[in-house]
């Protein structure tokens, strides 16, 4: 009774974090690709009243899906909304505390979730790769309760140490390192989630712990892919790969240009609870 | 940058982590129903020593009905932010509900002197501007803000402080986020989650609701949510921030709300009198422990014609309504 | 050739205030009383288009005449404005300079121009006199480029010193005081406006100084209803009585309920520029 | 309270009195009529090495326009605030206008890459909301404000102080004002004083006109001043803080209005292609130097069967236009 399911990376990390999400708490996205794409799935599968603000000071919408294949942030993004503000109040909102969750993309990580959306290369003047900067990340990681981070999982994204700090984890680990940088107490990432694999932090050390792990995928292949050794957790939970409603709903109605969710291809034999890797696409140049 | 001068009075401390806390572990962020009595509201998040602020522009749009409740309730040792406000100060003080009293504007007569006097009521002087100001830094989650007023004067004395500006090097004033225990907010259309959508110039019923802990939002009328979504930018209020809708028709008689009701002078009047002629009591007998919800008190004392009159006199819609 | 004019004190204060309005500048006003009827008359005779805020933040409103009798703050003083706002919104356009005179009434005023709107008396938590405080008298007087300052020619409400300094004039006199308290540059109180005189500051002292009388008064009379000596103008400008045309726009367009224009009565006989007292009624008692 | 740690990057500096005395001498504060073109906008108002702030999100109500127009007369030495902007900040680059740009994000190709590895421009890091909260307190009229972000990273490094709060005494961020010394603004309403209103989520456009000295304010619609007193709630920003009103129907293009045009993506993916095939110069050829103002790019370039298209095609009009 096996079956065989393929899927992009990126389909996978949207999968694992949109189960993340519940309508009892309060979302603040990027306005666009996977944090967006992730909460806009959690919605339409399993939390139709999952209620979220994005930078841009939209409130609680209703996106129309399937969503427009273009420009999610113009009036397709803002639709229905509860209430239109603007990228102030929205982070008002987060520095009283109402925004749970604070969803992100980033670049590179580090050991304590500190994470980079600059630029990467061995010098600030003449980047590598320059990216658009910290958007509106550094408020979004200082000022919700937790914050889910999305990322590949590759060396060169899980570093030793950030080319640039665009958006603060827990900085140097320390206790209370946040609180005398000025910034809210009880904050912080929560989770880190790749194709492979979903990281916590150690309630102490603040390093980053692995948690969970796909079936096709096992510890070693996950540090593999890091720069550095994260801690382990003694029980690992199992991260199921995307059902097929969720990849149908995800394909055809959340982004359906497929714009967000390409990545590279993953294909795994399903066994009950189990599952082999077949095949899977090496990482493109860049991504 | 250093210190130059401060105040030495007693005003409620900022703290913007503690408030945080609250919002996290007490606010409900999925979309459910919050609509309930004036009495419901008031026992469940009015407590006893509690701060309230409230938004009022005189006797235009303000919270009277709510008001009136807290006053039935007996709610005791209340500290009230008492901003461009006319006789609900006056009413508080003299039901007994409050023994301190942030000022920027209230009208004042012989009740609040006498309290004063007598050492039933403690006031703190500050501006409207500075109580606004206040609640807005309380609304943006910081501990303080800087302003350029307030330096100099004896309002300077109650918790301004004069510091060197770390980027200019010269003196500026900052004053301390105001974060109220309770926010009382009366508005014209709301939704049954607490969307809410204020017609007209305002004091600033929305750094009032953002900056407290508990919000009562009353209401003129109740619009579904599919008409809220329909222009989001009506919004001014987010539901996440309220915690209690109370359907109030005339919730801000004997005042006005513009494009509605025009205020009701013989009753402001009678208020003033019952103050003048030291007959509170029977004024509060009257207007608030005689009956048990502002729908009673207008049918008893008021009339629907009179109402009916009120409505008539308000011709203005343009801007409102219109 | 003589003619027989009575008016109250209040009206004259109305009148000489209307009369330093102009359309090319923005006026921030108390939201009723004498500030706004001055602002109000100053629009009806001769500056239509002159635009002013008020503490609610209504901006640039077109108030419709004859004024509502009462609650002008509801929607009558609202009506067709530009914008509406709120308190804290018109006090940001005041701090950036827009607004270039604040018009103001005090219960006391001092030498350099500091008022008082608190309390009348020997201690605070027992006053013989409570007012409502400030309002927002002081980011007004603090923040407008100018002021002017309207109240009636009494030695009680010219004092040595204030019983409560609620909103600033210039503060010690010192040069640079205001700054030193971290008042704006360059602003401070401009002229005080009574039934008999105008003042304006001496530029060096930021003493007050008699700059205008009425043609019915004398110096000495002025000084009579002062507690302290002020600095007398070489040259006094020679302030109008109220004319008939401003008189009957002002009963019967912008106070018909006659609340804010009552006061004593002044009667005057005028005999070309210059007027004679025939009668005047006491002040009130707590006016 | 201490400064404990600050940031030595280069900043535009705040100084409000300075700013306030500009607004004095050179405001208008008359009702008198602001119209004029695009090009006599930006030749007033826009001067070579002024600091520039313009609102958009991303593609959504950008002043495209009158970004064309700066290109169009060359000015040079501008520094920008780029928050949340697509390929505005490439085009300037591109067309050599800019060379210092505070960056919250922007898209980054290399045009800007290239720019900055030859020197021809300097980046320094803030964050979009960091951005938009300096102009915050630029319109606030304030030298600084608290903020609870920034701190530990190296975007504090710029011009972030982190100071003891002079009431809770924790560490807390501040960052510099900033009073541009231009804003570009595109509205969907304006009267002819610049009293306009703007439609939808927007990311600051109100804070980016109150914090400049001189504002451009492009509509795609003028409306009445009678029409605008008859709806005050909608009027966002103010006649009195307008310098220049500039009718540019379509003047988001390629962008899009939400409401009335939908972007007009070929044109996005010949501005991303002509960067990455290194030929800016025929794009800005193309849509800027050939044409002498929007209305003749549009005839000459788009056409109206295409503009007709883009309207048809922006099906939401619901909260903007209904």
């Amino acid at each position: 009774m096996t079956e065989t399911r393929t899927f992009t990376d990126m389909e996978q990390i949207i999968c694992t974090s949109a189960r993340l999400m519940h309508a009892d708490k309060l979302y603040f996205t990027a306005i666009g690709g996977p944090p967006l794409v992730a909460v806009l799935l959690a919605k339409t599968l399993h939390a139709p009243n999952l209620a979220y603000v994005v930078e841009d000071g939209t409130i609680a919408p209703q996106v129309q899906l399937p969503a427009p294949m273009f420009l999610i942030e113009a009036s397709g993004g803002s639709y229905r909304a509860a209430s239109w503000t603007d990228m102030n109040t929205v982070g008002f909102h987060a520095g009283l505390g109402y925004l749970d969750y604070g969803i992100l993309a980033a670049v590179q990580v580090d050991e304590y979730g500190n994470f980079n959306s600059t630029f990467v290369g061995p010098a600030y003047e003449r980047p590598e790769r320059r990216f658009g900067g910290p958007g509106g990340a550094n408020e979004i990681a200082s000022l919700c309760w937790r914050t889910i981070l999305m990322t590949r999982q590759q060396g060169r994204k899980f570093v030793k140490k950030l080319d640039f700090m665009s958006s603060p984890g827990f900085l140097d680990g320390s206790a209370g390192a946040r609180e005398r940088a000025g910034l809210p107490a009880d904050t912080g990432p929560w989770r880190v989630v790749t194709e492979m694999a979903v990281f916590d932090f150690d309630e102490e050390s603040h390093r980053i712990r692995l948690m969970g792990l796909a079936p096709w995928a096992t510890v070693d292949d996950v540090v593999a892919e890091m720069e550095f050794e994260p801690l382990v957790a003694s029980t690992l939970e199992n991260i199921e790969v995307p059902g097929e409603e969720e990849l149908a709903v995800l394909r055809a109605q959340v982004d359906p240009s497929g714009r967000t969710v390409r990545g590279r291809w993953i294909t795994v034999e399903l066994d009950g609870e189990s599952a082999r890797l077949v095949e899977q696409e090496a990482p493109a140049e860049g991504a | 940058m250093t210190v130059l001068a401060e105040g030495t009075g007693t005003f409620l401390q900022p703290d913007p982590d503690a408030h945080r806390r609250y919002i996290r572990d007490n606010k409900e962020k999925g979309l459910v129903s919050k609509v309930m009595s004036e009495a419901e509201a008031v026992k469940r998040f009015v407590d006893d020593g509690d701060y309230v602020a409230y938004d009022c522009n005189l006797w235009v749009r303000g919270p009277a009905a709510l008001m009136r409740e807290i006053v039935r309730q007996k709610k005791r040792e209340l500290w009230i932010a008492a901003k461009f406000t006319a006789h609900d100060a006056t009413m508080l003080v003299a039901a007994g509900c409050v023994n301190r009293i942030d000022v920027g504007w209230m009208e004042v007569g012989r009740v609040i002197t006498e309290a004063q006097a007598a050492g039933d009521v403690q006031l703190f002087e500050w501006s409207n501007g500075a109580m606004t100001y206040r609640l807005l830094a309380g609304s943006l989650g910081v501990p303080f803000l800087p302003l350029r007023y307030l330096g100099g004067t004896d309002v300077f004395k109650t918790g301004t402080k004069l510091i060197e500006d770390p980027y200019t090097g010269n003196p500026i004033n900052v004053v301390p986020a105001l974060n109220p225990d309770v926010a009382l907010v009366h508005v014209n259309q709301c939704d049954e989650y607490g969307n809410a959508r204020i017609f007209g110039a305002g004091l600033q019923p929305v750094e009032t609701a953002m900056a407290a802990k508990k919000v009562i939002i009353s209401t003129e009328e109740i619009v579904s949510t599919d008409e809220i979504r329909k222009d989001p930018q009506k919004t001014r209020i987010p539901y996440y921030a309220v915690d209690a809708v109370v359907h109030v028709p005339f919730g801000g008689y004997p005042g006005t709300v513009p494009g509605l009701y025009k205020a009701h002078l013989e009753h402001l009047m009678e208020s003033g009198a019952a103050q003048m002629q030291g007959k509170m009591d029977e004024y509060l007998d009257k207007w608030v422990h005689s009956v048990s919800s502002n729908e009673e008190m207008l049918e008893k004392h008021v009339g629907q014609e009179k109402l009916a009159v009120l409505k008539a006199e308000e011709t203005i819609k343009e801007g409102y309504y219109e």
